[in-house]
């Protein structure tokens, strides 16, 4: 069991002996169903840190901005950061691990296991709900969730909400951490890829119009890349931002970019966007499906990232994020690789 | 012009509008989002806050300015874009994002205006509802000088009064829209009117979130330009673009060339959305940026939306609907930052 | 900038012209803003054509040129040339492909000139992106390294050194010689392979240019060709050659007895010893493994009756660092171990031999002084069974391959043993006779005929002491019949492995090893001396299993290859190379993984590209995930236009 | 409706000159529109320049209102617009859409000396209000020109500064030594102190990096240059030239409507988002 | 009569195999469909997914990455990372609904000018009944 208090405790003598720099954790936002992240710098501001399963967020993004906060400082303080991860956003740092983007010894890994539950779909539970606006929530021995609307409590089973990636998780404790919370269970859920079947026995026009309706919704606000921990170029291959540009650069590098999208978000672009990042995510995505949860027109990205972790999984064997010393999916090959689409 | 028309004429209404491309609120899967109507009957005015404001009607995404075709001897031609000729009528607009769209009308009717944006406007009719209940947890207009029930940008406002709605039309685009079906509706009694504003006093009394004395903010703001408060209140954010691209009052742009073909040379310049949030927003070819953290950049939203637009305009570049906050990723909430703001010593 | 580029389309008499309409290519062609200059002609390869090229280039002060004409293949060292005749650089001239790839395949004259614009205008994208490029060109350390002192590693040290070049050879064992001076005749002249081999080792030990480095182990070689340094660890022999008088007296006292190597385990040596008589370098080592230790006090024999001083304990071990210019490996082989071989009894019974203590039995300088006699009891065998394939040839259980030269040694063993034993009967199980060869067959002939050995086609199924025999339980599956054979001795012709330490070996020089741990050469058919390292060539039988005349070929080939790198003071590399864009690259690594040639490496958490060694594939370009490496004159950039070009919009 | 402010209008180049080579190139480019059409710009403003396909860049005129036959450019090559800008050859066809921003005050500078300052590619917008000033040259008191640039080679407008010698005062630097050099050798605001123009009945318009403008700025005002006697451009990026699209602010000024033209006196109010 | 649709196909070739394997069916005058244009690259294992997502949205009907087969790489390996990428991108575009028959790898030699042929024959047959491809392409 995963015990709050004790990791508060933990928290608070890391803060106190200067062994982290600060603590990325999660606090309880305005929003009740959700938790948002929180950056604990002093010792007596742990009592802000929750752990339950509004903890949606991968944290591990904000490593990225501690490096490049690092990058640009001089004489920046090379502690480490104590940091809140889960099953899945350990294995996003064993992939930062295994690309050398930040070294073990710039994260303090506070590993919590999420045991048999998970983290919540707010859609599930908004479903539920038939409208009525959350007040407040409890959890209720790790069985149910008690939500109070104005009008009224209810009791849900927690596993009637999880995440669908929590349903299919199969490793639901950290791979790596400092210090550790919770069971090691693994999990094997019959089918970890069932929310794919139902695109996959789709007829081709079929799966087509289903992509065009949902890919067309996408407004490019770019809140799927910016929330991915994979995502970590400061500038993006599709969508050139410029952020790599230095004084240095030249106006010839400049201008010979190629703009592989445009900024208009047709519907051609929008597959090119997602068609890109979802390659760029072949072997790299660990199933965290922020991506998915931040989008405000609800594209399932998700269904996108995991189909592409099965046909790693069952072309290749590979899985992402377990062992950082392993090399990454696409440099890398077998004999046996299957060719049958080969002619 | 104050009338009442019973739901059940309510399609019939619209049916009357044929030359009108109808946009109303429509459910797809979980989300709400306005579409074009094709059949009345379906039109459900029952709905929460949709993602994107109308102003993706009023001021879509991407505009073509023009269309370009060049070639290697000779001049270029330049084929200027306008939109087509489409009066639309929206329907169930939140007086939120009414108020929205006549804070965009006074940046882009500012001389010199913008020839897309009124080409657009100018054909679109605004039909209100006044939200009772509130469509968001997160609604706040009441602090930015908005309410349930305001008319400010409509051209009518309708209220749900049970099996009917009162239907106050605004402007002479409003009561063109009645007179197309002039015979189903009929004068609102005193009784009607009174229970109106019983109606809009209790919708006043469901916003439940606020920013207490909001006037003080704009000053407030003016000595916080250097303060570390922004790198701490930034801290979570991910640099996306939910917030502005989702605002009903943000209107920052891009404008860039799209080739279509490159022998002979053919393309279009188009105007997409852009935001302050992205990190190439402000930054200079040479590779100067003078927003280069995420920090500098929730400070020009607030500052642009609570300072800038102020001193500009006399007016919150911000109606409160509350969209920024429900749906940040990491739980950044506007109100929470002001509240702050205020309270910061 | 933009470019000047010239486009010229071949008609090749009607080879282009019969399908394609050439004139409106190059009218087409000129619709493109960077084309200045467009034309056609009907020999472009012709003197004429040439001189068009080159006076347009300048007439028009073109910077790049097309030519659309036959495959790259073909002609675009031609046109490069002719280019650079002109006056540009050589990289600006780019092929399009009009005839293999358009006229030659299609009939329809207007979808075909339809297709040769399209391959135009994409060749002229290439172009007009291109980068001016010189040759990379790489200063050579004129010596050259060899690794190995068998037959293969003096054949090629010899023949370097015999063209001029330096060559260091280094040797692990304490003498040169290899497996090769073990053998007693060599197959199918029957000449004394010492006789043979030791004038050479002495040329060797005698060479003015080459340094011999004995019981020494390269420990590292780092760059790259032309360039290579090799870090070489000298073991202490503990005995100063150059005072050493050879006396033998130190031999004499030395308590410590264990197998003699050369011998393979046959005879005894001594702590301190020479491996063999005609060993070279000729001096004593002191194998600290055996010695009771280099205290007075334990021992300090030797160095009691040593009289010139030469044995020295304090002698330590010394790292040597040279500076080279490519490479030979000839790494050798082993027999394949005993312990994989206990159902023949080898290691079990005395009296079952392999191939290479045989030879020493027969060898006259050996432990018998070529006396064919039993281990264990010193009587001469009578009946002796050769095995053959043993642990060749079986995928299941041991290896898959065919040790290739066992069939001869095998004949040849069974042919001397009948010489030093004409009453003696020699069986020999085979599964089939390989004796390709010069002069093999026959000599496989006349084991059969005029030695009366017996060749019994199959395997053997159980080896067995009884009674000081050794019982050979067989099938001949001509006759289809069991047999059984009490047999005096077995030799057994055990499958030749990859020296052992290859592997590890082969990683520290990051070489590839093929599935059975031999070196990988860099293509079976056109390059088999070479391996993928640029400077880094194969010898001998560390690449595959060989008899000794293909050993010393592939030695001169490989030193051959080799002089071809020392031979110039600059060597000449594609400048098509990746180049890494230092501010896209986040060090991922991933880049390194896939390249081939090692051509990556991390430098500064950034990748770096070793412009040698990259071969300029690409394969580093579409695995980058941020586009941060690219190939220079064939960049990303460069595709999505021709891709544009290509589609016709 | 008004005319579409969006729609460029073309207009030829009628004159190249390169002005430096090197790495970092400028080049001056002299336009004339194809159409007559109602453009007309004052001292210090600035116009959209468009290659078709490529996009737009808003570069400041640097031709004295005046000039009624061309506008004139001179462009750094520095990104995907100006790169292609710098492609082009006499008698091709550019966009222009402007003029847009505020002007130099120069009426109202009547009568009073005027110290030009310019660093590199800064010269440019100072170039339009200095040959203003010359072209009537009898209203204005004592004209100088303070002009550097890292090395000689960087120097833009090298003939015409020559020529301008007879006319005004020009003191020319260069950052460091170099041969055959005979002026100043330091940074323009090192040359400036040593020059010590004077602040009496003067104005100073001062242009270039931003790092030299903040010092000048420090030289001038140690000069005894009050803020109102300081006027200096600033640069940010622009999309719209209308003030809308939103960018370009700082604070609640858009550079490209409220600017470029700032006194030292109003920019020291705006916060320093540029 | 409304002309034939013929479909635009873009074949990415390596340089050593492929690209020679296509001069040899030239040289050897077989015939196939003018649809294909050939663009030379150094080695399959240098076709980065963008570049065929790029070709779809510029209108290509038909992609095709072809190199040397397995062992017979110019560059030792290039081609075994090009299969595994492919194969990614080959599932990553049926999955979203692009008809699989749009997208080909094909291992070629240099002395297979007869399986050119042949591959960029049944490809054009293949590609005939669907149409143009509109489901990726840009808006022109």
């Amino acid at each position: 069991m995963v015990n709050l208090e004790e990791i508060k405790k933990e928290a608070k003598n890391i803060l106190e002996e200067g062994k982290v720099k600060y603590i990325i954790g999660y606090a309880k936002s305005s929003n009740a169903l959700m938790a948002a992240p929180t950056f604990v710098k002093k010792p007596e501001d742990i009592d802000k840190l929750i752990w339950d399963p509004t903890c949606f967020q991968n944290l591990v993004k904000f490593l990225l901005d501690e490096k490049r906060k690092k990058a640009r400082e001089k004489e920046p303080d090379i502690r480490p950061v104590g940091i809140f991860v889960k099953g899945c956003d350990s294995r996003a740092i064993n992939v930062l691990l295994q690309e050398k983007f930040i070294t073990r010894e710039d994260v303090y890994i506070i590993g919590l296991s999420c045991e048999d539950l998970g983290v919540l779909d707010e859609k599930k539970i908004f479903k539920k709900l038939k409208g009525e606006e959350p007040e407040k929530i409890e959890f209720d021995q790790r069985k149910n969730i008690v939500i109070s609307t104005k009008e009224k409590t209810i009791k849900i089973p927690l596993k009637e909400i999880l995440a669908e990636r929590c349903l299919e998780c199969t490793s639901s404790f950290p791979v790596i951490s400092d210090v550790f919370w919770g069971d090691r269970n693994n999990r094997s859920p019959k089918e970890p890829f069932k929310s794919l079947e139902q695109i996959e026995s789709l007829s081709q026009e079929k799966k087509w119009d289903f992509w065009q309706q949902q890919l067309s919704k996408c407004i490019r606000c770019y809140a799927c890349r910016s929330v991915c921990p994979m995502c970590y170029c400061d500038e993006c291959v599709v969508d050139s931002i410029n952020l790599a540009i230095t004084a240095d650069t030249t106006a010839e590098e400049k201008s010979q970019k190629i703009k592989w999208i445009e900024k208009s978000p047709e519907s051609s672009e929008n597959f090119g966007y997602h068609l890109v990042r979802a390659m760029h995510l072949a072997g790299r995505c660990i199933d965290c499906s922020e991506c998915e949860r931040v989008c405000p027109v609800d594209i399932p990205l998700r269904l996108l990232n995991k189909k592409l972790e099965k046909v790693a999984k069952e072309l290749f064997d590979y899985k992402a994020g377990l062992d950082p010393e392993q090399p990454s999916l696409v440099s890398s090959f077998k004999d046996e690789d299957p060719e049958d689409f080969i002619r | 012009m104050e009338k009442i028309l019973t739901k059940k004429s309510f399609p019939a209404w619209v049916k009357n509008l044929q030359s009108y491309t109808v946009y109303a609120p429509e459910k797809q899967e979980n989300l709400w989002s306005y579409e074009v109507i094709q059949n009345p009957d379906k039109i459900n005015l029952e709905y929460l806050n949709t993602v994107l404001a109308p102003k993706k009607i009023t001021y879509p995404q991407r505009e073509i300015f023009l269309q370009f075709n060049t070639s290697k001897e000779g001049k270029p031609q330049i084929k200027e874009v306008l939109p087509e000729e489409q009066p639309a009528v929206i329907f169930g607009v939140r007086p939120c994002d009414a108020k929205a769209i006549t804070l965009t009308d006074k940046v882009f009717g500012e001389e010199p205006k913008d020839p897309y944006y009124w080409s657009r406007r100018n054909q679109t009719i605004l039909v209100g509802l006044t939200c009772n209940p509130p469509p968001s947890p997160n609604c706040f207009c009441l602090s930015v000088g908005g309410s349930p029930h305001s008319k400010e940008g409509l051209d009518i406002l309708m209220t749900d009064m049970g099996d009917k709605y009162h239907i106050d039309s605004l402007t002479k685009k409003g009561e063109k829209l009645i007179k197309a079906a002039e015979n189903l509706f009929k004068p609102a009694s005193p009784k009607d009117k009174k229970e109106l504003e019983k109606i809009q006093r209790e919708s006043e009394k469901k916003i439940k979130r606020e920013i207490k004395d909001i006037k003080n903010i704009p000053d407030k703001l003016k000595d916080m330009f250097e303060s570390p408060f922004w790198d701490e209140e930034a801290m979570s954010c991910i640099r996306c673009g939910i917030c502005t691209y989702l605002c009903p009052t943000c209107y920052c742009f891009d404008i860039t060339d799209e080739l279509t073909s490159t022998l002979p040379l053919k393309g279009k310049r188009v105007r997409t959305w852009d935001t302050c949030q992205f990190p190439d927003f402000t930054m200079h070819s040479s590779g100067h940026n003078p927003r280069p953290d995420k920090a500098s950049r929730l400070r020009q939203r607030i500052l642009h939306k609570f300072q800038y637009h102020v001193e500009n305009y006399q007016d919150y570049l911000c109606t409160g609907c509350g969209r920024c906050i429900s749906l940040c990723p990491m739980g950044i909430d506007i109100i929470e930052i002001l509240n702050k703001v205020r309270d910061y010593e | 900038m933009k470019k000047r580029t010239g486009v010229f389309v071949c008609h090749c008499g009607i080879n282009i012209a019969g399908t394609v309409d050439v004139k409106n290519v190059a009218e087409e062609l000129m619709k493109h803003s960077d084309v200045t200059h467009s034309e056609d002609y009907v020999y472009m390869c012709s003197d004429p054509g040439q001189k068009l090229i080159e006076n347009s280039i300048k007439e028009h002060n073109l910077d790049s040129v097309v030519v659309a004409c036959c495959s790259p293949n073909l002609h675009e060292t031609t046109f490069r040339n002719c280019a650079k005749a002109g006056g540009i650089n050589e990289f600006q001239c780019e092929i399009a492909n009009i005839r293999e790839q358009c006229s030659w395949v299609h009939k329809d004259k207007l979808k075909a000139t339809e297709k040769a614009i399209k391959i135009t205008r994409s060749t002229v994208e290439h172009v007009v992106k291109n980068k001016s490029l010189e040759p990379i060109s790489i200063p050579v350390t004129r010596r050259g390294l060899v690794i190995g002192g068998g037959i293969a590693g003096i054949q090629a040290a010899l023949d370097m050194a015999n063209s001029g070049y330096e060559v260091i050879l280094v040797e692990k064992s304490p003498s040169i010689g290899g497996h090769m001076i073990q053998l007693s005749e060599t197959f199918p002249t029957l000449d004394c392979s010492q006789c043979i081999l030791t004038p050479k080792m002495v040329d060797v030990s005698k060479h003015p240019k080459i340094k011999l480095l004995t019981y020494s182990e390269v420990q590292e070689i780092t760059g790259y060709v032309g360039n290579f340094k090799a870090k070489i660890l000298k073991k202490p022999t503990y005995v100063d050659p150059d005072k050493c008088t050879l006396c033998d007296k130190c031999v004499d006292v030395c308590p410590i007895v264990v197998p003699n190597e050369f011998d393979i385990g046959l005879t005894g040596r001594k702590a301190i010893y020479i491996p063999f008589p005609q060993a070279i370098p000729a001096t004593y080592t002191l194998d600290i493994v055996n010695c009771p230790g280099l205290l007075p006090i334990a021992c300090g024999k030797c160095i009691d009756v040593c009289e010139p001083g030469a044995i020295d304990y304090d002698m330590k071990p010394e790292i040597i660092e040279e500076e080279i210019g490519s490479i030979v490996l000839a790494t050798g082989y082993d027999l394949y171990d005993k312990e994989n071989m206990k159902e023949y009894g080898y290691g079990k019974y005395a009296d079952v031999l392999d191939g290479l203590q045989f030879e020493r039995l027969l060898s006259a300088s050996g432990p018998t002084m070529g006396e064919v006699l039993r281990p264990s009891d010193h009587k001469v065998p009578k009946e002796v069974v050769f095995i053959q394939c043993v642990g060749s040839r079986d995928p299941e259980l041991h290896c898959a391959y065919c040790s290739k030269i066992c069939c001869m040694y095998t004949a040849k063993h069974a042919m001397l043993y009948k010489h030093h034993v004409p009453d003696g009967q020699a069986y020999i199980f085979y599964i089939d006779i390989r004796s390709g060869g010069k002069d093999y067959e026959e000599f496989v002939q006349r084991a059969k005929e005029e030695d009366g050995v017996v060749y019994l086609r199959g395997k053997v199924s159980k080896i067995f002491e009884e009674n000081g025999k050794i019982t050979v339980w067989g099938a001949d599956t001509l006759a289809g019949k069991d047999i059984e054979i009490n047999a005096d001795m077995v030799v057994l012709a055990t499958a030749m492995r990859p020296t052992k330490g290859a592997e590890e070996f082969a990683k520290k020089l990051k070489v590839s090893l093929d599935k059975d741990g031999f070196l990988s050469e860099a293509h079976p058919k056109l390059r088999p001396v070479e391996s993928v390292t640029s400077g880094l060539f194969f010898a001998g039988a560390a690449q595959a299993p060989k008899d000794i005349p293909e050993a010393v070929a592939q030695a001169s080939g490989a030193a051959a290859k080799a002089i071809i790198i020392l031979s110039q003071d600059h060597l000449f590399h594609s400048p098509i190379v990746a180049e890494v864009s230092l501010n896209l690259c986040t060090g991922c690594g991933m880049c390194v993984d896939v390249c081939p040639y090692d051509a990556l490496s991390l430098k500064d958490n950034k990748a770096e590209v070793n412009e040698v060694l990259c071969e300029g594939c690409g394969t580093c370009s579409a695995t980058c995930l941020r586009a941060a490496i690219e190939v220079k004159n064939i960049t990303p950039g460069q595709i999505y236009e021709m891709i544009d070009a290509s589609v016709g919009g | 409706m008004n005319e579409n402010i969006y729609i460029p209008k073309l207009a030829k180049i009628i004159k190249i000159k390169e002005e430096v080579s090197g790495l970092r190139p400028i080049k001056t480019f002299r336009t004339q529109f194809v159409e007559k059409n109602g453009f007309s710009h004052q001292c210090g403003q600035c116009a959209m320049l468009s290659v078709l396909g490529k996009g737009e860049s808003m570069i400041s005129i640097s031709s004295s209102p005046l000039e009624k036959d061309f506008l004139q450019f001179s462009i750094l090559k520095m990104g995907r617009v100006t790169s292609a800008l710098h492609e082009t050859e006499v008698g091709e066809i550019i966009g222009i859409r402007g003029p847009y921003g505020n002007n130099f005050p120069i009426e109202n500078w009547k009568g009073k000396n005027l110290i030009f300052i310019g660093g590199g590619i800064g010269l440019a917008p100072i170039w339009s209000v200095l040959h203003t000033a010359l072209k009537k040259k009898e209203d204005y008191g004592k004209l100088t020109l303070i002009y550097g640039a890292r090395t000689s080679k960087d120097l833009v407008f090298k003939e015409e500064l020559e020529k301008l010698n007879k006319k005004m005062n020009v003191h020319l630097s260069v950052d460091v030594e170099e041969k055959d050099w005979k002026e100043y050798v330091g940074f323009v605001p090192q040359n400036v102190t040593d020059k010590k123009p004077s602040p009496d009945n003067s104005i100073s318009i001062t242009c270039g990096p931003p790092i030299m403008i903040k010092f000048v700025i420090k030289a001038l005002e140690e000069l005894g240059f009050k803020d109102k006697q300081i006027y200096t451009t600033v640069e940010n990026k622009m999309k719209c030239g209308i003030g809308k699209c939103g960018r370009c602010n700082i604070g609640k000024h858009y550079i490209c409507k409220d600017g470029p033209v700032y006194s030292w006196a109003e920019l020291k109010t705006l916060p320093q988002e540029y | 009569m409304a002309e034939e649709f013929e479909p635009k196909i873009i074949a990415f070739l390596c340089k050593w195999c492929s690209s020679a394997g296509s001069d040899l069916a030239g040289v050897s005058r077989m015939k196939y469909p003018p649809n294909v244009v050939p663009i030379t690259v150094m080695c399959s294992g240098s076709v980065s997914p963008l570049y065929i997502f790029n070709a779809f949205q510029k209108g290509a009907d038909g992609v095709l990455v072809s190199g040397c087969h397995p062992g017979d790489c110019h560059y030792i390996k290039g081609n075994f990372y090009a299969r595994r990428r492919i194969a990614l991108v080959k599932e990553l575009i049926e999955y979203i609904g692009l008809e699989p028959q749009r997208f080909k790898m094909s291992w070629v030699s240099a002395a297979e000018g007869k399986k050119y042929t042949k591959i960029i024959q049944d490809f054009v047959q293949e590609l005939k009944p669907l149409g143009p491809q509109k489901k990726l392409r840009r808006e022109k």
